[in-house]
């Protein structure tokens, strides 16, 4: 998954902008360390060297040094209007941040759980509500307005080519704007120490065209797929009568667990475990029979299951499209 | 001493006693020999020396931490150290080098340096100086013995909550953490308070305040941000404890608590311990700077001005820590503007050094040198520090490696440089020997590039998108070869900081003889001996000038009529030090020791049972007591002494 | 004087090492060896059958991280849809000293495991071994039957008890 | 070794060996712990007012607390001032026997209060484990009352020692500034019932 997470490479307006004030910065910072480092420099080159023994120059107690006054003073000026500058700026910039038009914007609330993302697409009509995880698709081009809640300790909600972070606090619920400008595949990590598997809190954000992300959103709007053959009934079973019914949900099914990542199009899905391993078969069965070794510390109990159960479990959910 | 008399400026002699003085004074001021006299000790400058080579071995301790987390990062998905481990020795190493080195270290200095700059014979309140080390001591000692037994703390050096609540952190981790805070921050409040008495009321006659060495002004204003900033934390930690221990809700969003209270409480305190680290440096580097300029420093009035201005507005700017949390535009201004503007007394301070340096001779020795990599990497960590300081910059690089690199750069360039310079500096007081001048020179160069070469690459990382504390990271970022090149600077570092230790070690023993002024400095502790005797000065100077042993008139005389058998400090007035009273000071006890013990037992119990409250401070009570009551035999020497207001 | 400083040093060190079961995050949960399912005698599905006398101990109940999961495990699989927070509800209370089927951990065990008649259900196939003996420590928590150094403090919840860790003991006595 | 012949010499041997107030050292050490504490105090008053900011009803599920047991440390407190007062004065004219009642009627008061105290945490109406609201008002009231503890038990001593001895003249500067502390002691209540007692009514 070679998903960029880079705030040097922003990929929307929001990053566009800060990325813009960094520019700013840099130079300016450049410029006074060049000039800071550059009358350092000379003061070391000129000035005479000395000993212990040298005597010390006690005139300096009693002179004003007019010359050093003047120098100091320019100097102290000059970074005064610098920063002052730089305040502006900033103020600027983070007004620009705030002012992204919301019209017709995309309402997502994204929930923060250890150590995976929860994610549900708001619709005024119910039935068009749906539910994924950790992995955030959004149309080109079109505000989106999430919704950022925590259900357990502090996270922080950060996509670097897209936008600044954002704190999830229990107890608090904040709000990102944030527009994709070009599409992609952007890589978000929790950015707020949360635990264990903090290192292993990354979801995914892809940019669609809108036409593609309608595509994808009336797809993720559909129940489960029925199984289709014997093997993916047995593993449906298999499912169904294992630990995975008591947390995981499967719309469509029995399954109505909310304590970890909806699986009802898991198939459709770039990554498992948090953006944390490709979605292929053999990750998949891995991290079902030990997923601790994997994430340790993560939430998910490893799952003692007989071969051939596995393999049909994985037929069934390699088939949740 | 032949070679000390040749090393001092004529215009003033060592101030140094003669037998039959030196005996009586050392007999006032000294203590038993012995074990029992060993705990017994309060002398500032063995309190000092004491707070320096623990806190010294503690930075030992939190730089194997870090190393540890350097080995584990040098390359992605690295198996080394699983999240359980990492996640306690990050917060072992921002612990240790916050509470455990930095504050104490700096304090420590200042204990030992202090009174000999002023002129004083001790320090005010030496005992409650030496029980505030041995609580010190005790509290790392609690903080490494539950680390050793995996109940090290996990939640990071700012605990945030719920996550070093008792939700999610079981067991008692957090709670040593805590109580680590209560030890540490008893331990400096004390000695601020021992610091700012004496900086007003023990000056030698003549020492006006606008005469007083940069470096006491900056322990002066670091006393004072200490009075007022640690007790937030200490609150802080309080109410932590409580609602893991007895279930208050300080911090539970479900019963009218907030997690984000935490973080104002803590960042209230967070924010100006960072200005509490730097400032003691700022005093330093003008102390070597003007010594090794061979003339005064330029701008006194202005580096003061400055360093009280940085003392004051370091609690202006605590919420820059909490920009990606919901803010009300109003308050992201005011304190983008705040955090930006602090930067100006810093860079006034920078300019007044570089026109002392322009206008000076310099003589380049160790502890020049690495004052002056203050002024390569202070200044940038200054630069990012700007950046992080603009909120919208912030969203960016907050709780990134852009961070880890910038707080090092503040912290390692502001402040360690400049100790390590100090140390150098101070070394011949201290010890009568000198520091060797090649391995100085190594330990510098290696820690100079070691430092840049670790630190310089995060700024990088960060803005590619790696996040802190985290105990691995995936292979296909792109931040492998700038982790492993910082790896390798952590290396370098290591081996800086062995060169370090050996030149102490041989200095201490075989080291050229310093004699009272290798440096022929001006302020007055080069006026005692080296190492100074338990009384510091055989007489008590009368100052007549800024730089004391500089100036023609600088030492205008001495103070008579001090009891020479019994330790008796002169009191001077705040402003304009004339003579005031004379203070009858008190004398060794292994009373601050026991009650430290009793301390100990109180806190770490307090850990396990809320009753331990209650019965535990007990013995506290009583060693205390035992500890203030005045014995029979010292009052009567007293009475005879004794002459009312 | 010396063997009384070898005691307490003795002490400490005992202090120490319960420290260091107590603090340990075993995310393997390797199945605890002195009570495999089939070691777990049975105890006959009757109310007010006697307890065990031979306890089968749970490693667990000397761990606070695992009673920590033991009491998110309690809410994340619903024993407080029947159970609340200890109170009881369609269920019976679990933070007094009654027991209907006994206290020891293998009979909690078993009573999760298998279920019991009026409503327990059998989770014995859907929740993983070593969480279950993680719920048995946590139930058995709730009645302040663990040292409180180990038992959870209060949750960032509603508080609607007392937290676990400073319960008094309830002495278990079996319904009759 | 040659003491370095000085051309200023100043004789001190006639300053007194101890002084009354801000002079003294004492008097430095006692006012920075009043300056720690009273730190400490705000901030837990901060804390109080931010529980406030979150809810809409204050107190939140509670009765506020009631007046008589608070008010009347209010009162006792005030009046302990008088004597408290009169130590003061009474050491700093080194009049042992004076200081020594002084003392004992000054403990008499701070007696008085903690048996007050005691009712006090009882009138809360509210558990430190009930909600933020309680944990705020006991850390509050907590902290009071570890203060009079302390002073209480300084007292202790410092009448100890005035009965038994072994006595000195600066010993009167430690009566004197441990009625200091007790001034503060007593007007960081003010602020403090205001919280418990008055905010939960107003506010």
């Amino acid at each position: 998954m070679s998903a960029i997470q880079d705030s040097l490479r922003p990929a929307g307006v929001q990053a566009a902008q800060i990325y813009d004030l960094w520019l700013l910065m840099l130079v300016v910072c450049t410029i006074v360390f060049a000039a800071v480092f550059g009358a350092f420099v000379m003061a070391l080159w000129r000035a005479p060297r000395a000993t212990e023994r040298t005597a010390p120059d006690v005139a300096a107690i009693s002179s004003q040094e007019p010359k050093s006054l003047l120098a100091v003073s320019i100097g102290l000026i000059v970074s005064a209007v610098g920063l002052i500058a730089l305040i502006i700026a900033s103020v600027l910039t983070d007004r620009a941040l705030a002012a992204l038009p919301l019209k017709d914007g995309l309402v997502i609330e994204v929930t923060a759980r250890q150590w995976w993302w929860d994610i549900v697409y708001d619709d005024h009509e119910p039935s068009r509500i749906f539910r994924t995880a950790n992995e955030l698709h959004i149309p080109v081009g079109r505000p989106v307005v999430i919704k950022l809640k925590s259900s357990d300790v502090i996270h922080s909600f950060w996509v670097p080519n897209l936008h600044g972070k954002k704190d999830l606090i229990p107890g608090h619920t904040s709000l990102i704007q944030l527009r994709a400008d070009q599409p992609g595949v952007y890589r978000g990590q929790c950015a707020e120490f949360c635990g264990h598997q903090h290192a292993k809190m990354a979801f995914l954000v892809i940019a669609h065209e809108p036409q593609d992300f309608e595509r994808w959103a009336q797809s993720q709007r559909q129940p489960a797929k029925e199984p289709e053959g014997e093997l993916q009934k047995r593993g449906r079973e298999v499912f169904l009568s294992s630990p995975c019914i008591m947390c995981h949900r499967i719309d469509g099914t029995v399954a109505q667990g909310r304590q970890a990542p909806d699986l009802t199009h898991l198939a459709s899905r770039r990554t498992i475990a948090a953006g944390t391993l490709p979605n292929t078969r053999g990750n998949l069965g891995g991290w079902i029979l030990d997923p601790q070794s994997t994430k340790p510390g993560v939430m998910m109990p490893p799952v003692a299951l007989a071969a051939a159960d596995l393999q049909a479990l994985l037929a069934y959910l390699e088939s949740l499209h | 001493m032949a070679a000390a008399r040749a090393r001092v400026p004529r215009s003033a002699p060592a101030i140094e006693a003669d037998g039959d003085l030196h005996a009586r004074l050392s007999r006032a001021w000294g203590r038993e020999g012995g074990v029992a006299g060993w705990f017994s000790d309060i002398d500032h400058k063995t309190s000092g020396v004491r707070f320096i080579v623990t806190a010294f071995g503690f930075f030992v301790a939190g730089g194997i931490l870090a190393a540890l987390m350097r080995l584990q990062l040098s390359r992605p998905e690295n198996t080394l150290i699983g999240p359980d481990l990492y996640n306690q020795i990050f917060t072992m190493h921002g612990t240790t080098m916050m509470f455990l080195f930095a504050v104490p270290m700096m304090l420590g200095v200042g204990v030992y340096i202090v009174p000999l700059m002023v002129g004083a014979r001790n320090i005010a309140f030496p005992r409650m100086v030496a029980f505030a080390y041995w609580v010190f001591l005790f509290g790392g000692l609690m903080l490494y013995t539950a680390f050793f037994f995996n109940a090290g703390p996990d939640a990071g050096w700012f605990s945030y909550t719920p996550l070093a609540g008792p939700e999610f952190t079981p067991g008692k981790r957090s709670d040593f953490w805590a109580q680590l805070i209560t030890y540490t921050e008893v331990s400096a409040l004390l000695v601020s308070i021992a610091l700012i008495t004496t900086i007003f009321k023990l000056r030698a006659p003549g020492m006006t305040i606008n005469r007083m060495p940069h470096f006491v002004w900056a322990m002066l204003v670091t006393s004072f941000v200490v009075v007022f900033a640690m007790p937030a934390v200490m609150f802080a930690s309080t109410s932590l404890i409580t609602d893991r221990l007895v279930g208050t809700h300080f911090f539970n969003p479900a019963e009218g608590g907030d997690a984000l209270l935490w973080q104002h409480l803590f960042w209230f305190f967070g924010h100006p311990e960072v200005y509490l680290i730097f400032l003691p440096a700022l005093g330093m580097i003008s102390m070597i700077i003007g010594t090794f300029s061979r003339r005064p420093v330029f701008g006194y009035p202005g580096l003061v001005i400055a360093q009280i201005a940085t003392g004051f507005f370091s609690f202006g700017l605590w919420v820059h820590h909490m920009f990606a949390t919901q803010l009300p535009e109003v308050g992201k201004a005011f304190f983008t503007a705040a955090s930006l503007l602090i930067a100006l007394p810093t860079a006034l301070q920078i300019f007044c050094w570089i026109a002392t340096l322009w206008t000076g001779r310099l003589n380049f020795k160790t502890p020049l040198l690495f004052v002056l990599a203050f002024f390569v990497i202070l200044v940038i960590g200054g630069l990012t520090g700007i950046m992080l300081g603009s909120v919208a910059l912030d969203l960016q690089i907050h709780d990134t490696y852009f961070v880890v690199a910038h707080l090092h750069y503040v912290l390692i360039g502001g402040a360690v440089f400049p100790l390590f310079g100090a140390f150098y500096y101070w070394f011949p007081k201290i010890t009568g020997r000198m520091l060797s001048e090649t391995l100085g020179r190594w330990n510098f160069w290696l820690f100079f590039v070691g430092f840049n070469v670790t630190f310089f690459p995060m700024h990088n990382l960060g803005l590619q998108g790696m996040p802190r504390r985290v105990y691995t990271y995936p292979a296909d970022m792109g931040w492998n070869v700038l982790n492993a090149i910082a790896s390798v600077g952590a290396a370098m570092i290591a081996v800086s900081m062995l060169l370090f230790v050996v030149n102490v070690a041989v200095s201490y023993r075989r080291g050229a003889r310093a004699g009272a002024n290798p440096w022929s400095a001006s302020s007055l502790e080069w006026a005692t001996p080296s190492p100074p005797p338990p009384y510091n000065f055989a007489a008590i100077p009368v100052l007549g000038g800024r730089e004391p042993l500089w100036e023609e008139k600088g030492i205008a005389g001495r103070v008579e009529g001090l009891d020479v058998d019994t330790p008796m400090a002169l009191v001077t007035t705040l402003v304009d030090a004339k003579p005031d009273h004379r203070s009858i000071q008190p004398t060794p006890t292994p009373w601050p020791f026991l009650s430290a013990v009793a301390l100990t037992m109180f806190f770490v119990g307090s850990i396990f049972s809320p009753w331990a409250v209650v019965w535990l401070s007990i013995p506290v009570t009583i060693a205390v007591t035992i500890w203030f009551w005045p014995r029979e035999q010292e009052t009567q020497e007293h009475l005879a002494l004794e002459r009312r207001p | 004087m010396n063997n009384r400083a070898g005691i307490v040093a003795m002490s400490c060190a005992c202090l120490l090492l319960v420290s260091c079961e107590r603090e340990a995050r075993r995310f393997q949960q390797p199945a605890p060896t002195a009570a495999t399912p089939q070691a777990v005698p049975g105890s006959d599905i009757r109310a007010g059958a006697q307890p065990l006398t031979k306890a089968t101990p749970n490693p667990a109940e000397q761990n606070a991280y695992a009673v920590a999961q033991g009491k998110r495990l309690f809410v994340w699989y619903n024993c407080v849809g029947c159970h609340a927070h200890g109170g009881g509800g369609s269920g019976p209370a679990l933070m007094d000293d009654k027991w209907l089927y006994g206290a020891e951990p293998v009979n909690v065990y078993r009573t999760i495991v298998e279920g019991r008649p009026n409503g327990m259900p059998a989770f014995g196939t859907v929740i993983p071994e070593s969480q279950v003996w993680q719920l048995v420590a946590y139930v058995r928590s709730m009645s302040g039957l663990l040292r409180p150094d180990v038992a959870p403090g209060r949750d960032d919840d509603l508080a609607a008890v007392p937290p676990e860790s400073r319960r008094e003991p309830a002495v278990p006595k079996t319904a009759k | 070794m040659s003491r370095r012949e000085a051309d200023e010499v100043i004789d001190v041997s006639a300053l007194p060996t101890y002084v009354y107030g801000h002079r003294g050292i004492i008097w430095w050490g006692t006012a920075g712990m009043i300056a720690i504490e009273s730190t400490v105090f705000a901030l837990a008053g901060f804390t109080y007012f931010y529980v406030r900011s979150r809810v809409d009803q204050w107190p939140p599920s509670a009765d506020a607390p009631d007046l008589l047991w608070g008010t009347l440390a209010l009162a006792i407190a005030l009046l302990s001032l008088i004597p408290n007062q009169w130590t003061k004065k009474a050491a700093e004219e080194e009049n042992r026997a004076k200081a020594r009642l002084g003392l004992f009627i000054c403990l008499g008061f701070a007696i008085g209060l903690l048996v007050v105290r005691v009712f006090e945490f009882s009138a809360l109406n509210v558990r430190w484990d009930t909600n933020a609201y309680g944990s705020a008002v006991w850390m509050l009231l907590g902290l009071h009352t570890a203060h009079l503890l302390t002073d209480f038990y300084d007292s202790v001593v410092l009448t100890a020692l005035t009965v038994t001895g072994p006595w000195e003249g600066k010993r009167f500067v430690d009566v004197s500034e441990n009625a200091m502390y007790w001034y503060f002691v007593v007007i960081a209540w003010v602020p403090i019932y205001g919280m418990i007692y008055l905010a939960p009514r107003l506010l």
